[in-house]
């Protein structure tokens, strides 16, 4: 069913050394991104230190939800942003929308029931968007109730009411609506694509959903009766496709081109694969919206951008550029010196971990015996494969399955991977010699990327230095999502990643190792099938409030890595990002691992 | 040897030096594997309205005379020494710009293969018209008329249309008459005829050399017509220079060299050619062996290796002594006139036991 | 003439029907599913199965192959809606219309090569006369060492040289990028500097070394010669009759060159991060986005052809004795 | 015409040159052993202070040492200079091959079609149209991966064997046609010369007669083009690995390191100017060797 960001750096050439511990002095210059941005986390110290970020993750009052948006320092109005991303835009209707470059961009020109507010200290809080406050559940969880705010307005000055929201859910259900997120319609109709029977047309044909399933009983309000309990509804609503799109202005897939704007800026030209004018909406009413502003008159968004290309314009700092930044282009690696070295870039870049976190899945089936997953987990050249993906400015050398950036992470490390970053041989080896096991093949699959092919090079080293024998297989790579979510693989060690889609545990843990999630195509991509594993999921997803479930999400996290090892955390990934000297307001928007556009200015 | 010309040209330079003349001329080609000397101290004079022959076998340095007399022999690697005058005017000195103003206006060549002489890619009419346009200043519709003119003399028929034709749409004979016409666009005072008729069928040949003729009596132009084949000399030629490893080996009125040839060579050439007058029974000669490397002449008369008569000399004056070419009439050659009778008489005997190939 | 046209088009035809079937089949060899790029997320059997048959991809290979070929000149109905003619069918990975992103695209790679062939058509004719009009001086010299050097040259190493040191390292040009000339002429040429210079070494060479080759053949020719003899001068006979000689043989492989780097001059595209045909022929293979990578070889394949007619066409101009028929 | 070979002295010294290029590609394990190095080694990873932080090496000019003569590799931190040895000995060996092949084949078809003409020369010589109107680079990229995936067999390794027959394969496929337009083309005019004629006429097979009386006249086109089209065989290959469909980590390559250096160039320029440097001397030397091979057996073109 759910799946998570799926974040679309090809991480072709991410990054270097993580700040381990070890490493950590020399490092320090390479992890501290600077104060840019305004945002906290400046220095990310690694997993040794408790970053405490995540545990800043809370939800909002009303007053929180209240706007307008918090003045940003310096800010001016006026001027133009010039946006240099490196694919182009998949999708523009909110609907879609589900990878992070126009994760970050949607937030300029769509609205959602609630969103995420960053503070200039980087905490996150849940707020009310268009609904005054995160909701008010009833019925055990079950029932959910949003009212919207007064004075919220479409681009044509038309006001944004129940019905319009009601309908942005309801077009969901349309059968060209596949690529977004969908746990409200699941939620609402059932797992899987079931709940596309609930309203086979969407509302197309006149046909809605019944109010015992969604309910407007009057223009300001919107009711959820989901089928089961849900704790984090109000960071599910906080998904770009739970907002509110006109019906008359609902143009099917056509609205991919031309979604109607309810943010401060709406589309202004847009060819696709190519560039994204973004012009102030003057229907947008700063005192209805907590988060955004509208500084700059508008945004053009090129695409096309190679990382080494947008890399060497901010360096270079020259002209257009200067207004110029990247909602989700990294530095290019290669660059990645040059960038730490040259002085004036100090207050235009940062360095944040992101939700997202790199493993290596045992297949379990295959390798049952529990000793040698050990032994694996063991080996594997965490450091090494994090180098090969670009080191420390691309990610965080992982020491358990949670990211730093989920509410709750603790710097547990179990395998005492910080220590040992390049992997532990002789432990490996002693632990396969227990299993009697020595000798074994393994059969390890890559994607055939530039950056995959490197790491299998210190994957099958590490591994044979342990006394493995491996075979290396690499998948073509745009066949290798299914062909390793194929439960019958004949792979035994693979790469895969995971971000979740809200900071929240709970689309993590669940996802990855509950045995009920085993099906072709499904994230339990170790094929764990441990029953006690199971119980624990559900208990913790019982608890009702789910900052209580964070450290309860961590133990059971651990617990895993040290008993049943399906799968070896490796990295988690961050963020390096720069931009031109004349941009202003630019944070880290900790959830999506992209920048924050919504208070940049021009200055 | 100077021609007395026996028609109406008037008599040209007040001084001895005759229209055209060539003085001790040496041409040396520097090549990788040494240094060729294609021309070896060749002399000959030419007045107007007179025709030199020159013969000899590929190689004996005929096209190199004539190339060094219109200046057009490759410049890279060439040492040119002697003197070449054309109406008292030295050319091997003359700056390329003076050759220029000479080259197609006051001497013109006809070359052999008319097929690969003219340029494929412009039109007949075009390529005769372009030296008339140059020397003369005409302007494009003269200097064309001039070329319709010009084919038509040469006997082209039709020739206002055909004109505009591409050399590769004319028939050999034809492309051999434009040439022709091309080199006497501009009424050249000296006409150098490389082999113009080699490549072309019995009956056009004869043609052809009566066109150059009658254009010779109109114009009363100076004439140098190189061939390996004595049988148009014959007819056509007033005098006759032989060469042989870029030497003359003999020279002399036409008729006094193929009357009565006294170089072994030339005995040889006219051996090794069909004549109408004899029987066609009559086996034909070839001169044995093959023409010496020029790159390291042998030593005394070039012509030894391959002569038939260095015993008769005596002694190893074939090999050492290179014999002189008196001045006039006569052969370079160590036999005395009197060896010269004998053996001539024995070659012109029929040998019936004898047939040669060709 | 009209009859030499009518026969070579058909035969191209001919030529590009094959090759596009040729590619067609083969990439059905592909272990993939195309359907998946197009799937999203949240893809399910079902929605896979509708995919496939949205895209036709559920119809036998020559049906499909008859569908994509016919659609070309009729336009062609998706659920997604119609792509109107010349229709070269949906990309499978980003779901738009294959003709737009080739029209999109084309432009690059028409500046880069159109500008790269400016370049060493020109510089490379002219350095290959210069060195045989100066033949065996230190000109020539000079310019035979340089060629030789230039044709050993790769674009994947002299490309990233020039990058790092004209642009990373002395700041003397911009970074290679794509811009519309009908948008900033000025920023379209110093876009395309880099590309057409380092592509232009190379081809340089080749050029040079066979224009002086020819030019010193025609200049050894018989009818250069008479030229001469006709009292035309050094310069006339080198510039009318040797260069038209030396021009057939250029032309020629000129239309050649220029035909293939029409398809993509990929590896130019590649190493400068230029979005072209060619990085996109490269991503579509990798993506197996068939009807993308389709187009690209149809306009590949019809750029060689119709370079091969041109040049037969400009042969028969330069050259009179070449009858067209 | 040895003996005009021998006296072309730039001649020799690129046919040593071309010979030494050989040389160490067959030697490859031989020269690493005694240098001490091999080629999958990760030493800068295994060993601290040889990679900074970011993965380039510490020392400068790219890390080179009296212990790594040509430095070591960003990031994976191995010897660049026997991964340029052992990529030089696949280089050539999948170039050598592909030559070969497209040789063979360029003579069959070539003298085939010249030599039987009619309908057969007509079909072959619109068969390699058709081949000649494929976009040769595109098709290289397009066709590799549809031939890879015809040899592999799901879930084992693909062997390197057979990504370098795959390579060997679609080089040739596309690669003979020009030898055998060639081929054909001096057939055709060998085909009415005396000797050919009179060979038929005394009633020689006409294996015989190609055998002994036409292949020993096309030696000279065969060895000059053979010589002209491994060079080119050499840098289209390493196109492919540079666009990234030719060989796979951890089979040392040359064209790899060449997209790897492109991707280093910012940081670490050393590491693409040794490959860079010896393809240039390589294929200077062979192009030099070509003019020289021509020059020796065809006297007329020196100038």
């Amino acid at each position: 069913m759910t799946k998570a960001l799926r974040h679309r750096h090809r991480r072709s050439a991410a990054v270097a050394l993580a700040c381990w511990g070890a490493a950590g002095a020399l490092v320090l210059t390479a992890c501290s991104g600077g104060g840019g941005g305004g945002g906290g986390g400046g220095k990310s110290e690694g997993p040794g230190e408790d970053k405490t970020k995540a545990s800043n993750y809370s939800l909002g009052t009303k007053e929180d939800s209240a706007g307008p948006a918090p003045e940003v320092k310096g800010a001016k109005k006026g001027g133009t942003v010039n946006v240099l991303q490196r694919d182009a835009f998949n999708h523009l209707d909110p609907g879609q929308i589900y990878f992070a470059d126009v994760l970050a961009a949607q937030m300029l020109y769509n609205r959602s029931l609630t969103s995420y507010k960053v503070d200039d200290q980087g905490r996150v809080k849940v707020v009310g968007d268009l609904a005054t406050d995160t909701g008010t559940a009833s019925d055990g969880g079950r029932t959910w109730k949003f009212t919207l705010k007064d004075g919220l307005k479409f681009e044509d000055g038309s006001p944004i009411t129940a019905r319009d929201v009601r309908w942005g859910i309801e077009r969901l259900y349309a059968p060209f609506e596949t690529d977004g997120p969908l746990y409200i319609p699941q939620w609402l109709s059932g797992e899987g694509s079931t709940f596309r029977k609930a309203l086979p047309d969407g509302p197309y044909e006149g046909k809605h959903l019944p109010s015992s399933v969604l309910d407007t009983p009057d223009d300001k309000t919107i009711i959820f009766h989901f089928l089961q309990p849900h704790a984090d509804t109000p960071f599910a609503t906080a998904m770009p496709n739970v907002g509110a799109v006109k019906a008359e202005k609902d143009t099917k897939q056509k609205y991919d081109n031309a979604p109607f704007a309810s943010g401060p800026y709406k589309v202004g030209e847009y060819k696709v694969g190519k560039s994204l004018k973004l012009v102030r909406n003057e229907h947008w009413d700063p005192k209805t919206d907590p988060i955004r502003h509208q500084y700059a008159d508008g945004f053009e968004i090129s695409f096309g951008h190679q990382y080494a290309d947008s890399t060497r314009r901010f360096l270079a700092d020259q002209g257009g550029d200067k207004n110029a930044l990247s909602f989700s282009s990294a530095v290019a690696p290669e660059m990645t010196e040059k960038v730490l070295k040259q002085a004036d870039t100090r207050s235009r870049r940062f360095v944040e971990v992101q939700p997202y976190v790199d493993y290596m899945s045992i297949n379990v089936d295959r390798v049952k015996d529990v000793r040698v997953r050990k032994a694996i987990a063991h080996a594997m050249p965490n450091g090494q494969i994090l180098q090969q993906n670009g080191g420390a400015t691309a990610g965080l050398l992982a020491t358990n399955y949670l990211s730093p950036a989920m509410d709750g992470y603790r710097p547990t490390d179990p395998l005492g991977k910080k220590a040992k970053p390049s992997g532990d041989p002789e432990k490996a080896r002693a632990l396969l010699k227990e299993a009697g096991k020595e000798g074994m093949e393994i059969v390890y699959a890559y994607a055939n990327t530039d950056v995959q092919q490197k790491v299998s090079v210190v994957v099958t080293q590490a591994l044979e230095r342990a006394g493995f024998k491996v075979q290396k297989k690499e998948v073509d790579a745009n066949i290798w999502r299914t062909a390793v979510a194929e439960v019958k693989n004949k792979f035994d060690v693979y790469r895969n990643s995971w971000g979740a889609d809200w900071p929240v545990s709970s689309t993590v843990i669940p996802l990855l190792f509950d045995s009920r999630q085993i099906a072709d195509g499904s994230q339990n991509y170790s094929h764990l099938n441990n029953r006690a594993v199971d119980a624990e999921v559900d208990r913790i997803n019982k608890i009702p409030d789910v900052k209580q479930a964070g450290p309860e999400w961590q133990k059971l996290a651990d617990r895993i890595l040290t008993e049943d090892v399906p799968a070896v955390p490796v990295f988690y990934n961050r963020q390096f990002s720069l931009w031109g000297s004349n941009i202003g307001g630019v944070r880290y928007q900790p959830v999506y691992g992209t920048v924050d556009p919504t208070g940049v200015f021009v200055k | 040897m100077t021609a007395t010309s026996p028609d109406t040209t008037p008599p040209p330079a007040p001084s001895a030096t005759p229209f055209l003349s060539v003085r001790d001329l040496h041409v040396r080609f520097t090549t990788e594997d040494g240094v060729v000397k294609a021309v070896d101290g060749l002399s000959f004079d030419l007045e107007r309205g007179r025709t030199l022959g020159i013969v000899g076998e590929s190689g004996s340095g005929k096209s190199v005379t004539n190339l060094a007399v219109l200046g057009l022999h490759e410049r890279r690697g060439t040492e040119i020494t002697g003197t070449i005058t054309l109406d008292g005017r030295e050319l091997t000195t003359a700056p390329e710009s003076a050759l220029e103003k000479l080259r197609g206006n006051k001497m013109a060549m006809i070359f052999q293969d008319s097929l690969t002489a003219l340029s494929p890619y412009y039109t007949v009419g075009r390529q005769i018209a372009e030296p008339y346009r140059k020397h003369t200043g005409a302007s494009r519709r003269d200097a064309r008329r001039r070329a319709v003119e010009m084919l038509d003399k040469v006997g082209i028929p039709n020739a206002a249309r055909r004109v505009d034709d591409y050399p590769h749409q004319f028939s050999g004979g034809m492309r051999q008459r434009a040439m022709i016409a091309m080199a006497l666009v501009c009424d050249p005072e000296l006409l150098i005829a490389d082999e113009p008729t080699t490549a072309l069928d019995v009956t056009v040949q004869a043609q052809i050399l009566d066109l150059l003729k009658d254009l010779q009596r109109q114009t009363g132009s100076a004439i140098v017509l190189v061939t390996h084949d004595l049988g148009v000399v014959a007819h056509t030629v007033d005098d006759l220079l032989v060469m042989y490893a870029g030497r003359a080996v003999e020279r002399g009125p036409v008729r006094e060299v193929l009357g009565a040839p006294g170089h072994p060579y030339t005995w040889g050439l006219l051996g090794s050619m069909p004549r109408l007058t004899s029987d066609v029974d009559e086996p034909l000669v070839p001169i044995p062996g093959a023409p010496p490397s020029l790159l390291t002449p042998p030593p005394g008369c070039p012509f030894h290796p391959r002569c038939a008569h260095v015993a008769e000399v005596g002694g190893d004056r074939c090999r050492t002594e290179r014999p002189e070419l008196p001045a006039g009439r006569g052969a370079a050659c160590h036999l005395t006139p009197g060896q010269r009778r004998t053996a001539l008489a024995a070659r012109l005997a029929p040998r019936p036991g004898r047939g040669g190939t060709r | 003439m009209l009859r030499f046209l009518a026969r070579r088009v058909l035969g191209a035809l001919v030529i590009i029907v094959l090759i596009s079937a040729i590619t067609f089949f083969l990439f059905f060899a592909l272990p993939s599913e195309p359907a998946l790029m197009s799937c999203g997320k949240n893809c399910t059997p079902d929605a896979l199965a509708l995919i496939n048959k949205n895209l036709g991809l559920d119809e036998p290979v020559p049906v499909q192959y008859w569908h994509y070929m016919a659609g070309i000149f009729t336009g062609r109905d998706f659920s997604v809606g119609h792509c109107p003619a010349p229709c070269f069918g949906y990309s499978f990975s980003n779901q738009q219309p294959v003709w737009g992103t080739i029209v999109d695209r084309f432009p690059t790679t028409l500046s880069i090569t159109v500008g790269g062939a400016v370049v060493f058509l020109v510089v490379g004719v002219g350095i290959g006369m210069l060195a045989a009009a100066f033949r065996g001086t230190w000109v020539d010299k000079f310019f035979s060492s340089l060629s030789l050097i230039g044709n050993s040259l790769q674009i994947y190493f002299v490309g990233v040289i020039a990058l790092a040191v004209l642009v990373s390292g002395l700041h003397w040009m911009d970074n290679p990028a794509y811009h519309p000339i009908t948008e900033n002429p000025g920023k379209w040429f110093t876009g395309m500097l880099i590309p057409w210079l380092v592509l232009s070494i190379i081809f340089i060479a080749n050029y040079s070394r066979m224009t002086r080759s020819q030019m010193i053949e025609q200049m050894g020719e018989d009818h250069v010669r008479t030229a001469r003899a006709k009292g035309l001068s050094r310069r006339t006979v080198f510039f009318r009759y040797a260069w038209r000689g030396a021009l057939a043989p250029v032309v020629t492989i000129f239309g050649i060159d220029l035909g293939s780097l029409f398809g993509g001059a990929i590896i130019t595209e590649f190493t400068f991060s230029l979005h072209g045909l060619g990085r996109l022929a490269v991503s579509s293979v990798g993506e197996t986005d068939l009807p993308t990578l389709m187009a690209v070889m149809l306009v590949g394949c019809t750029a060689i052809v119709i370079a091969n007619i041109v040049v037969d066409a400009a042969y028969a101009f330069i050259d009179p004795r070449v009858r067209l028929a | 015409m040895w003996r005009r070979f021998k006296r072309d002295r730039s001649g020799v010294v690129s046919a040593y040159i071309v010979a030494f290029f050989f040389l160490v590609a067959v030697t490859a394990p031989l020269l690493s052993k005694v240098y001490g190095k091999n080629p999958t080694e990760t030493y800068g990873l295994d060993e601290p202070g040889l990679l900074n932080e970011f993965g380039y090496p510490v020392a400068p000019n790219g890390g080179i040492s009296g212990r790594f003569w040509f430095g070591i590799e960003p990031t994976l931190g191995r010897d660049v200079l026997t991964q340029l040895v052992y990529g030089i000995r696949t280089s050539l060996l999948i170039a050598t091959a592909a030559t070969v092949l497209c040789v063979l084949t360029g003579v069959l078809v070539g003298v085939t079609a010249g030599y039987i003409g009619g309908r057969t020369d007509y079909l072959l010589g619109r068969f390699i149209d058709l081949l000649l109107a494929f976009p040769s680079q595109l098709s290289f990229i397009a066709f590799t991966p549809v031939v890879y995936s015809l040899f592999v067999s799901p879930g084992k390794e693909t062997p390197t064997s057979l990504r370098v027959l795959t390579l060997i394969l679609v080089l040739w496929v596309l690669g003979w046609m020009g030898m055998a337009r060639l081929l054909r083309g001096q057939v055709l005019s060998l085909r009415e010369r005396e000797f050919v004629e009179a060979a038929k006429v005394t009633g020689a097979s006409p294996w015989r007669i190609i055998r002994k009386e036409l292949l020993p006249n096309l030696w000279t086109p065969i060895l000059v083009q053979s010589t002209l089209m491994l060079p080119s065989v050499v840098t289209i290959e390493a196109g492919l690995s540079f666009i990234g469909v030719g060989i796979l980590e951890p089979t040392p390559d040359w064209g790899r390191m060449f997209a790897n250096g492109a991707h280093y160039y910012e940081s670490d320029i050393t590491y693409i100017f040794f490959p860079g440097l010896a393809m240039i001397i390589f294929v200077v030397a062979f192009n030099l060797l070509g003019d020289s091979v021509r020059d020796a057996f065809d006297p007329r073109t020196t100038r």
